[in-house]
C-alpha cells in the first residue's frame, strides 16, 4: 500500500526558501507567479493493506517525526 | 567536573569541542554513544556537539533528537545539570524540545563559515560568568541551517524573560536584524533555559580558544562552566 | 554465455567505447567473443580514465622517488614521511564532467570519491582543497555552474567533517563548455600503518562494505573520457547523488575495523565501481578473484550482472578480510549503520570470475585486463614557441592606478571569500592559516608542525609553452609553501588536456609532462599522486590545457609561519629576485589590453630553489615579517594583495630608468617574493643575501592607509579591498541564487 | 489561482534521506514501513485564471527552477 505525505510549513511562518524562488522566477522572466511555498513530500510504502492502521500509523510517524508541528503541518493521502 | 559529549552518527566537531575543553579547563570528556540509554554516573556537563547528526536528512537535528541517550540528557537537564548545545546541538535541543523554537535554512541559502561578532546578553549564565556584561565577542559560526525562528509569542516570552544569551551584531555593536549572517530572528545566536541551566547556540566558541589558530573569545565559555562546576 | 544478454555488435562495441583494434585485442586476449558482461567490463578497465592508455606512455618519465617518499603513484594516493612516525597520504582527482552535466553532485561525489581514496589508505582526512575552472563569466551557464559547484563541495566537505582550506578559482571563455573541478584531499596516518590494495593469501573473504549499489553512473567512467557533443544532455541520468552521510559513516567504520587488525587489502570502488576495485586487487597480489553477485546488498530490484559490475554509486568499498576476523569487522560495520557482505574470495587462479544466479558472467585473465589495457605512443606535434613582448612594442592607454584597479577587480583575481566562506574552513581546530594567504597551514596533531598545502597552475602559459608552463604551475605550488615557511616535500597533480587524438593536443600533455618532471626534479619535489582527465572538448574546441598541481610541504613549527598581510608601519618593503619586466601572457596583457600573446615567462629553476630557500631562511630566522610570492598580476598586484590583507598602506618607490614601468610592476617574472623587514633587521637581510648571491632591491615602504605609486595618484586601501571583494558576490547575487 | 507541484527523486536516484527517515522510524518503533522517499511540494499562487497558461507557466518553472530534471521528474496538480 502506498501513501503520501506532504509535510507545509504553517502560513504565519517565514520561508525563506519559498521566497527566494519567487525571486528566481521572476528573474528568469517567468511571469505570472504571485507565491511560492515549499514543503516536502514522503512517499511511503507499507506492509498490510488495512488504510485505518495505515492512517494511524502514519499519523503517529507524523507527531513523531516527520513534521516538526512548532512550524510544520501535514496531511496524509492516499495513492493506491 | 566531569563532562561527556554525545556522539551521534554523523556528529563532526565532537572532537573541537572535546579538545577545547581539555586545552582550556584541563578535563578530557567522555564520549557517549548516541545509542546509549545512561550518562556516565556523575556527569555535570552533557555536550551535544556540532556536526551534520544523521547527515541532516530530513530536519537538522531532528532524528537525533529522537535517539535513546536523549532521554537521559532531558533527565539530566530536568536534574538542573549543564547542557551546552553548539550548531547541530542546538539544533538538537530544539527538536527535542529542550529549548523553544527551530532553525530552519539561513536566509541567503548558503553555508556561511567565517568570525562572527556576538554580544554577549547575559552574564548571570552557567555558561557566560567569565565574561564582562555587554561584552562583543568573536565566534566563528559554520552552518547552513542557523536561522532561529519561533512564533511570536514564544519570541516575546523569550525576550522578557531575558533568556537570550548571545545575539549577532554588527561591526558597531548594534544589533541589524535585516543584515544578521544567517536571517535569525531578533539576532539570535544563543538562549538559555528557563533554568539557565541549557544553553544553545549556533557560533562555535570551541574553534576560537587557542591563539595560534586565531581568537581566543571562546576560552571564558569553557572557563564559566568549570568555574561553576568548580564550586559547586 | 548466457542467452539473456544482449548480442555484441559492432554498435554495440562502439557504444562502449572500445575501438575495432581495441575489440581486436579482447579477441585474442581471450580467444573467443566477450560476453555481455565482459564487455563492459573491458570496457570499464580499458578506458582512458582508468587505463591512462593515452597517457601513461609519458608519466613514466615523472621523478616520483625521494627518501621521504613512503608510496608513490600507483596506490589509492600518494604518502610521504613526514617525520616524528607520521604520514601525509593525498592526492587529487578530477570530476569535471560530471560537475558539468549537474554541478552539485558532480562536484560533491567528487569530494567524496577524494576523501575515499584517503582514507582507503587507512588516513584521517585532515584537509580539502578544490582547483576550479569556469568558463566566461559572461556565458549563459556560469553562474550556474559556479553555483552548483560550490553549493556541492561545501555540501559534501562541510557534512562530512573536514576542513575546505584552499583551492583556486579561474574564469576563462575556453572552459565554456567544460568546466574543471579538481579535489584534493590530504590525511593523516601513522607512517607504519598504511593500507593497500593489494591482495594477499588464498581462499580469504572479498566483503562489500558501505551503502548499497544500484544503477547510479553506469558508463560514468566512460563518459568521463568521451568527447562532449551536442547530445551531451542525453548523457544525464549517469550522474550519481552522493551521500556524505553515509562517508561519514564508512570513514569512521573503516579506520576502526583497520584499527582491530582485521584488514588485509581495501580498494575503494570509484570509477567503474565493483569491477576496477575486485580486479585491482586481485592483480595486485597476483591472486584471481571469484565474485558471487547473488550476495551483493543492491537497492535496486533486478540489477543484471552487467549493471552491478558497473555501477558508480558511492560510498562503497571492497576489502579483503583477515582470516577469523569477519565477525569482529561485520558487528563494527553493522555498529556504524553500513551494509557488510562476503560477496566472493581470493583464489589462486588469476582468474576475475563473476556468478550470477548460478552462471558464469564473465571468466577472464585478471592481469591481463590491467596490464594487457592499450597502450598509446600517439601523435604529438610541439607547440610552436612565441616571440618575447617587447613592452615598448605595446600600446597602453591604461594608467598605471586605473589598471590595478581594473586588474584586482576582475573575476580571475576578484576575493574568492564568496566561495571559501561556504567551506567550512575551521573545523577539526586546527586550521593556522586560513583561505586568502600563498598556502593553507594546518596543525598536525598537537603540533607544533604543521602542513602547507597549495594548488596552483596558469593554464594561460601552458597553452603559450607547455614545457615552460608545466615547470610553471610546479614552481609556483613550491613558491607558495615556501612563502609561508613550509619546505615543499611532494606534489599531486592534475592533468585536464582536451583531445588526445589530436597531436597538437597531445603535445601539450607531453610538453606539460615534461616541464613538471623538470621541476619536479630539479626541487626534489617528487610526483606522488596524480589523475589524469583528457576529452575535454566541446564541439572540437579543447580547454586551456591546465596541468593542475597541489602542494604539500612540512613546517616544523607552526608559531613560525609567515602571512602575507603586512604587519605594521615604517616597515621595508623589498623585492627577491630579479624583475625584467616579462609581459608575454600576464594577467595585465591578457585582461588590460585583451591580448593573450608572447612568450610566458621562463622558470630558472636553479634560480627558485636559490631564492626560495633563502625566503624560508629568512622565515625561520625570523627576519621578515610579512611574505607573499610573485606570481600572476606581477610585482604591483603582489603589494597589493599585501596591503588589503592587513588595511596598511605602502609607499613605492620609482623603478630603475630605462625600464617600461607597466611591465615593472606587472610583469611576471618567475621565483620572486615581497618581504617585508622591520628597520632594525634591514642590514642583516641584505648581508644574508649577499652571501646567498640572491638578488633583493628594496622597493618601498609601509605605512599609512593608501598606496602610493610615484608621480600617480594614491590609492584608497579600504576602496581597492571593496573593489576585490565586491565582484564575485555581485556576479553571483544577479543571479538566481 | 492555486496549483501544486511535486518534485520528487527519479526512481532509480539514491535518496539518502528517505534511507535515513526509513532507519529512524524503525527505531522510534513505527511498524511496517517498507519504504520512504522524500521530496519536494511548491504551493504556487497565480494572478490569472486561465489554467492552460497556468500549465505551460509552471511547465517552464519546473524546468528552468524548480526540478534538477537530471535526477528529479515533476508532476503539477491544480488544487482550487
Ligand atoms: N576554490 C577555492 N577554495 C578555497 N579557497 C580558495 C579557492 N580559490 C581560491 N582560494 C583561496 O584564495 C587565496 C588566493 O588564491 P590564489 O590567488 O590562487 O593564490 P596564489 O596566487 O597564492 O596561488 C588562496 O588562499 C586560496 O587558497
Ligand atoms: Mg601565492
Amino acid at each position: 500500500m502506498k501513501a503520501r505525505v506532504l509535510v507545509t510549513l504553517k502560513s504565519a511562518v517565514l520561508d525563506p526558501q519559498g521566497k527566494a524562488i519567487e525571486g528566481a522566477l521572476r528573474s528568469l522572466g517567468v511571469p505570472g507567479i504571485s507565491s511560492v511555498r515549499q514543503g516536502k513530500v514522503f512517499d511511503v510504502e507499507f506492509d498490510g493493506s488495512d488504510p485505518a492502521k495505515a492512517e494511524a500509523t502514519l499519523k503517529d510517524a507524523c507527531e513523531k517525526l516527520l513534521a516538526n508541528t512548532v512550524i510544520e503541518t501535514y496531511r496524509i493521502e492516499f495513492v493506491g | 567536573m566531569k563532562a561527556a559529549v554525545i556522539l551521534f552518527p554523523g556528529s563532526n566537531r565532537e572532537g573541537d569541542v572535546a579538545s577545547a575543553l581539555k586545552h582550556v579547563t584541563g578535563v578530557t570528556p567522555s564520549i557517549v554513544w548516541h545509542a546509549d540509554t545512561d550518562l556516565p554516573a556523575g556527569t555535570d556537563l552533557v555536550v551535544l556537539p556540532g556536526g551534520f547528526s544523521y547527515g541532516d536528512y530530513l530536519r537538522c537535528g531532528a532524528i537525533a533528537a529522537r535517539a535513546a541517550i536523549m532521554d537521559a540528557v532531558r533527565a539530566h537537564a530536568a536534574r538542573g545539570g549543564l547542557v551546552l548545545g553548539i550548531c547541530n546541538g542546538f539544533q538538537i535541543l530544539c527538536e527535542s524540545g529542550l529549548l523553544p523554537g527551530v532553525l530552519v535554512r539561513n536566509a541567503r541559502l548558503r553555508f556561511v563559515c567565517r568570525e562572527a561578532l556576538l554580544k554577549v546578553e547575559r552574564t548571570d549564565t552557567p555558561f557566560t560568568r567569565r565574561y564582562a556584561k555587554g561584552a562583543i565577542v568573536r565566534y566563528p559560526v559554520a552552518h547552513g541551517e542557523g536561522n532561529y525562528t519561533a512564533d511570536t509569542e514564544t519570541l516575546k516570552r523569550l525576550e522578557g524573560e531575558g533568556r537570550v544569551a548571545f545575539r549577532y551584531v554588527m561591526a558597531d555593536g548594534k544589533r541589524d536584524d535585516t543584515q544578521v549572517l544567517n536571517g535569525a530572528a531578533n539576532s539570535i545566536a544563543g538562549i538559555v533555559s528557563e533554568k539557565l541551566n541549557v544553553l544553545g547556540l549556533m557560533p562555535h566558541p570551541e574553534n576560537h580558544v587557542d591563539p595560534l589558530l586565531g581568537p581566543t573569545d571562546g576560552r571564558a565559555l569553557f572557563e564559566s562552566i568549570a568555574g561553576v562546576l568548580e564550586r559547586a | 554465455m548466457t542467452s539473456t544478454e544482449p548480442k555484441i555488435t559492432p554498435e554495440l562495441i562502439a557504444e562502449h567505447g572500445l575501438k575495432p583494434d581495441e575489440y581486436q585485442r579482447i579477441l585474442t586476449l581471450i580467444g573467443r567473443e566477450p560476453s555481455f558482461t565482459e564487455l563492459g567490463i573491458f570496457s570499464a578497465m580499458w578506458n582512458e580514465h582508468c587505463s591512462y592508455k593515452s597517457s601513461r606512455l609519458h608519466l613514466r618519465g615523472l621523478p616520483t622517488k625521494a627518501p621521504w617518499v613512503i608510496q608513490g603513484p600507483g596506490e589509492n594516493a600518494g604518502v610521504i614521511d613526514i617525520g616524528d612516525g607520521q604520514a601525509a597520504v593525498f592526492k587529487m582527482e578530477s570530476h569535471n564532467h560530471p560537475s558539468y552535466i549537474e554541478p552539485y553532485q558532480g562536484a560533491g561525489t567528487g569530494v567524496g570519491g577524494i576523501l575515499r581514496d584517503v582514507f582507503t589508505m587507512g588516513a584521517r582526512p585532515i584537509a580539502a582543497l578544490n582547483a576550479l575552472r569556469f568558463g566566461d563569466p559572461k556565458h549563459p551557464r556560469t553562474r550556474h555552474l559556479v553555483a552548483g559547484v560550490v553549493a556541492g563541495i561545501g555540501g559534501y566537505g562541510n557534512s562530512f567533517g573536514v576542513p575546505t582550506v584552499g583551492g583556486l578559482v579561474g574564469f576563462h571563455t575556453r572552459y565554456d563548455g567544460n568546466n574543471l573541478v579538481n579535489a584534493m584531499a590530504v590525511g593523516l596516518a601513522d607512517a607504519d600503518k598504511i593500507f593497500y590494495a593489494k591482495a594477499t593469501g588464498v581462499g580469504l573473504p572479498v566483503v562489500y562494505l558501505g551503502s548499497k549499489t544500484g544503477r547510479d553512473g553506469i558508463h560514468g567512467a566512460t563518459m568521463a573520457s568521451a568527447e562532449f557533443g551536442e547530445g551531451a544532455e542525453e548523457k544525464r541520468p549517469t550522474v550519481q547523488v552522493g551521500d556524505p552521510f553515509a562517508e561519514k559513516l564508512l570513514l569512521e567504520a573503516c579506520l576502526e575495523i583497520m584499527e582491530a587488525g582485521c584488514v588485509v587489502a581495501i580498494q575503494d570502488m570509484g570509477a567503474a565501481g565493483l569491477t576496477c576495485s575486485a580486479v585491482e586487487m586481485g592483480a595486485k597480489g597476483d591472486l584471481g578473484i571469484e565474485l558471487d553477485l547473488d550476495r551483493l546488498p543492491c537497492r535496486e530490484e533486478g540489477m543484471s550482472a552487467y549493471e552491478m559490475m558497473l555501477s558508480e554509486s558511492q560510498e562503497r568499498m571492497l576489502m579483503v578480510i583477515a582470516p577469523g576476523k569477519e565477525e569482529q569487522a561485520e558487528a563494527i560495520f553493522l555498529k556504524w549503520g553500513l551494509d557488510f557482505a562476503i560477496v566472493g574470495y581470493t583464489t589462486d587462479n588469476l582468474r576475475f570470475v563473476v556468478k550470477h544466479k548460478g552462471e558464469i558472467k564473465a571468466d577472464l585473465p585478471i592481469k591481463e585486463l590491467g596490464d594487457e589495457a592499450p597502450l598509446y605512443d600517439r601523435p604529438w606535434v610541439e607547440t610552436p614557441k612565441q616571440q618575447r613582448i617587447d613592452p615598448a612594442s605595446l600600446e597602453i592607454t591604461a594608467t598605471l592606478p586605473g589598471a590595478l584597479e581594473r586588474l584586482i577587480g576582475s573575476p580571475d583575481f576578484a576575493s574568492k571569500r564568496w566561495i571559501w566562506e561556504q567551506y567550512d574552513h575551521l573545523i577539526l581546530n586546527n586550521t593556522v592559516q586560513r583561505p586568502g594567504g600563498d598556502s593553507a597551514v594546518v596543525r598536525v596533531g598537537e603540533g607544533p608542525k604543521g602542513l602547507a598545502l597549495t594548488c596552483d597552475v596558469t593554464p594561460r602559459y601552458c597553452e603559450a609553452d607547455p614545457f615552460e608552463g608545466g615547470k610553471q604551475a610546479v614552481a609556483e605550488a613550491w613558491r607558495n609553501i615556501t612563502a609561508v615557511g613550509g619546505k615543499p616535500l611532494a606534489l599531486t597533480d592534475n592533468l585536464n588536456f582536451g583531445n588526445p587524438e589530436k597531436p597538437e593536443i597531445m603535445g601539450q600533455l607531453v610538453g606539460c609532462l615534461r616541464g613538471i618532471g623538470a621541476a619536479a626534479l630539479a626541487l626534489d619535489f617528487p610526483v606522488v599522486s596524480g589523475n589524469v582527465s583528457l576529452y575535454n572538448e566541446t564541439n572540437g574546441r579543447g580547454i586551456l590545457p591546465t596541468p593542475t598541481i597541489g602542494g604539500v610541504g612540512v613546517v616544523d613549527d607552526i608559531e613560525k609561519t609567515a602571512t602575507l598581510a603586512f604587519k605594521a608601519g615604517g616597515e621595508a618593503i623589498f623585492v627577491i629576485g630579479e624583475t625584467t619586466g616579462w609581459l608575454g601572457q600576464s594577467a595585465f596583457l591578457a585582461e588590460i589590453l585583451n591580448r593573450e600573446e608572447g612568450a610566458p615567462p621562463p622558470v630558472d629553476l636553479e634560480l627558485e630553489r636559490k631564492n626560495g630557500d633563502f625566503v624560508r631562511s629568512l622565515i625561520e630566522a625570523d627576519l621578515v615579517t610579512a611574505v607573499h610570492d610573485v606570481s600572476d598580476g606581477g610585482l604591483l598586484v603582489a603589494i597589493t594583495e599585501m596591503a588589503m590583507a592587513s588595511g596598511i598602506g605602502a609607499s613605492l618607490l620609482a623603478p630603475e630608468d630605462g625600464i617600461n614601468p607597466f611591465a615593472y610592476w606587472f610583469g611576471e617574472d618567475q621565483a620572486r617574493y615581497v618581504v617585508t623587514v622591520a628597520s632594525g633587521e634591514k642590514a642583516q637581510v641584505l648581508r644574508q643575501a649577499e652571501a646567498a648571491g640572491v638578488t633583493i632591491a628594496k622597493i618601498g615602504g609601509t605605512g599609512g592607509d593608501r598606496l602610493n605609486i610615484p608621480g600617480e595618484r594614491p590609492l584608497v586601501i579600504d576602496t581597492l579591498r571593496e573593489r576585490n571583494e565586491a565582484w564575485l558576490p555581485i556576479y553571483m547575487g544577479a543571479g538566481l541564487m
